[in-house]
């Protein structure tokens, strides 16, 4: 067995239009730019995928990354937290102009949706956002006096990943506070594919440090020098 | 000819069916058994309830290291590629249907699907672990076990009378007579041993075996 | 003697509440100042949501590593001790009742200690981030604000009127002019600027202040 | 902040009577194996802690570790999915005679609702046990055509756990697969007491490598040489 592919193209084919695509990252710190712009250039070639459900914490920022896929018009739908940034003209301006929609989820929640996802959970109780706004038409049940709120497990149908060690199985390391939702993500996608820092030999990895076993990761692509989205919008940069 | 397949013959035809780079959970005790006859050239990826994945053999007497343990305790090994994790992180792998393959013991197996293996009933303790997780949450939940009963009943049943593991949750049965799929609420014979007629099996089999296809010879080598 | 307090001065306040030791989650923006003003001798443990524990300062700018960031997306520090982990951990430390402390910014809160401060409204892109839970999970949720809004109005109300962040969740609110705590659905009045009297503090609030004890000042240094 | 204790009698000092105990530990692998006896220790000195509540995979092996606190006759009730093991005559006496309740929890299931505890969230729903003896009496919910049981969370007054390094501010690493059930009860144990094969400084892991972040655990102790619940067994071993 040996997940690693030959190229960020053939990591990005199988996604079809209205694909619901997990990406990883929470800001810059994580985001697999390499993938996402691969993705950006299949669509710029082909005319696919288009009309995909994105799923991060935010929405982008600047004109690279998943910002640089709102503007070229392939997300239907953002599912995230927190959809403002630095710089977020991209999702600002599609939302405002009615053309993109929003699933807005409290952090915690959208990582425990994702969670459920993966672990086989069709639904659990939280107390964010009982008797809020985001609360509305959700089931909600009382535990020892208190108020919950049910959710629903939230899958996809890829998730496109940064890590930064990965073997031919697939086992992940991330680096620092790059790992965020990327763990869970990776076990809630139909697909995981994965952009790694280095790609090494299984036994490389102790499997004490293994954040995400491999069984979890269907494919990954060494980027060896990947770029950081935060760097990128600092030198205004732009993509295609 | 035998008259019947041993285990170590059960398991072995049970891991012809486990494809390379399979994620395969085996319940403890007789189906651990299926891990040592994986064919030539196939790497199955061996998950264990209490949080690793990938291991190798056992060790040789004496080498044991008692914090490397399986689900039934028994000493493992590390190879290359090996990963810890956590129990909650191990039954998400299990519930969250990232498991190619689960194969596990049974009492009794119904036509329906029903698996009844972790309760004889009221006078024994009882003990579940991992087993009612294991039959819903792999993507194929298959069943090793002798044909019939130490006492010559059968094992294979229209409905289980002890208590259930799992509602129609089993798909094939590997016995030591046969291979049986489960589709629809019946038992399909898709190969059993070549000296046995299908009345003969039948007479030792609880609920109708159903032909749809031309049944296979079951033969296996001495292992 | 001024006005009021500055941003800095209620932060500081604010750090004067926090124990040594105490593990504690700071909001984005004008929150993260609290954690410049620790008493000398007490270390808090702070959290961010994005997966790390016991961080240190910010780096000198060109030193930031885009990787080590906090909730922010801020450039963050390790320190000895620092811990990373992954969201659905994060968030368990959060709901899961761990945290002794979160400070929160506020639109709006209500003397019934529903909070007001993701929304301004629907022609704004609403942003949640993770409020929601931590108004739920710290074992105590204090607020730091200027006493009224730009245009003068109060922040301290009766009901909210923008979309709750969560309800019933503040315990005591530091503010530009006084520090008032949430019992039993009433402002109660703990320390205020030493210049001010209660009726004009009253003016500027707006819902009733209770004074239980005596009401102390509210002296913080130039920070 | 130093969560140093200075022995393994004041890590178990405070453990009333009635209390509900987690004991981490899959087998012997993980098993605290001096914090149990120094708390069978306390119980034979003081007739105290009696009618606990103990949470385990299993119900113990042989005449050390749990099954000998079983032996004592300090459990009330066991919370275990699996109350059998090579020498179970402890808790098999105990049960058969009626002196211990059984709470039989399928593993999957038990370790869910120990996260939950840990997590904050009051219940969840699993398909393992739908349909069977188990599921009795416990609310069923439909989820895309399929049945699922409706869990509650599982939360301890304290936890007793086995680590293998701990620093000061009570970040731990565990042994390859002695780490099982533990990361999960140290979160959801009003008090979590560890104890560790080596005390460090903060810092002397790595970040990246901390398996249980500090703010889950109350105090470690270092038990430089802890026994093997395994070896004591194999060995004929009895506490006391």
């Amino acid at each position: 067995m040996d997940k690693r592919l030959a190229s960020l193209a053939e990591a990005v084919a199988g996604i079809p239009d209205g694909a619901t695509v997990m990406i990883g990252g929470f800001g810059g710190s994580g985001a697999p730019i390499e993938l996402i712009h691969a993705l950006i250039d299949r669509f710029l070639e082909t005319g696919s995928p288009k009309g995909l459900t994105v799923i991060n914490n935010n929405a982008g920022n600047g004109r690279v990354g998943i910002a640089a896929m709102i503007e070229q018009g392939m997300v239907a739908k953002m599912i995230c937290s927190f959809p403002r940034s630095a710089d977020p003209r991209a999702f600002t301006e599609r939302y405002q102009a009615g053309e993109i929609a929003l699933e807005l989820v409290p952090q915690g929640t959208l990582a425990e949706r994702i969670r459920a996802g993966g672990a086989g959970i069709p639904a659990f109780f939280t107390p964010s956002s009982v008797g809020t706004d985001l609360a509305i038409g959700k089931p909600v049940q009382t535990f020892e006096g208190r108020d919950y709120v049910m959710e629903r497990w939230l899958k996809a149908d890829y998730a496109l990943l940064k890590a930064e060690l990965g073997d031919h199985l697939g086992n992940l390391t991330y680096r620092m506070a790059a790992r965020n939702f990327s763990p869970l993500m990776a076990s809630a996608a139909a697909r995981t594919v994965v952009q790694v820092r280095r790609a090494v030999e299984p036994g490389e990895i102790d499997p004490e440090h293994v954040i995400t076993p491999g069984l979890f990761v269907d494919a990954i692509i060494e980027v060896a020098n990947p770029a950081q989205e935060e760097e990128l919008n600092r030198a205004g940069a732009c993509h295609p | 000819m035998t008259d019947k397949l041993t285990n170590a013959q059960i398991a072995w035809r049970a891991a012809q069916d486990i494809a390379d780079g399979a994620y395969v959970n085996l319940g403890i005790g007789f189906p651990e058994m299926v891990a040592r006859f994986q064919p030539p050239g196939r790497q199955a990826v061996f998950h264990t309830e209490n949080g690793v994945l990938g291991f190798g053999e056992a060790p040789t007497a004496g080498d044991e290291d008692w914090d490397l343990i399986n689900a039934g305790k028994k000493a493992i090994t590390l190879k290359p590629g090996t990963a810890f994790f956590h129990h909650a992180d191990s039954f998400a792998m299990v519930r969250g249907g990232h498991l190619d393959v689960a194969i596990l013991g049974a009492y009794e197996v119904a036509e329906t699907g029903d698996l009844a293996n972790w309760s004889t009933g009221p006078k024994d303790v009882p003990a579940v672990g991992g087993a009612m997780d294991l039959v819903h949450g792999a993507k194929r939940v298959a069943v090793i076990t002798d044909h019939v009963t130490r006492k010559g009943q059968p094992k294979l049943v229209e409905r289980c009378t002890l208590p259930l593991t799992g509602v129609g949750c089993v798909t094939r049965i590997y016995t030591s007579l046969a291979v049986i799929d489960i589709e629809a609420g019946r038992f399909i014979l898709r190969e059993m041993l070549p000296a046995l007629s299908i009345d003969a099996l039948q007479n030792v089999t609880g609920a109708k075996l159903h032909v749809t296809d031309p049944v296979g010879d079951l033969i296996c080598p001495e292992v």
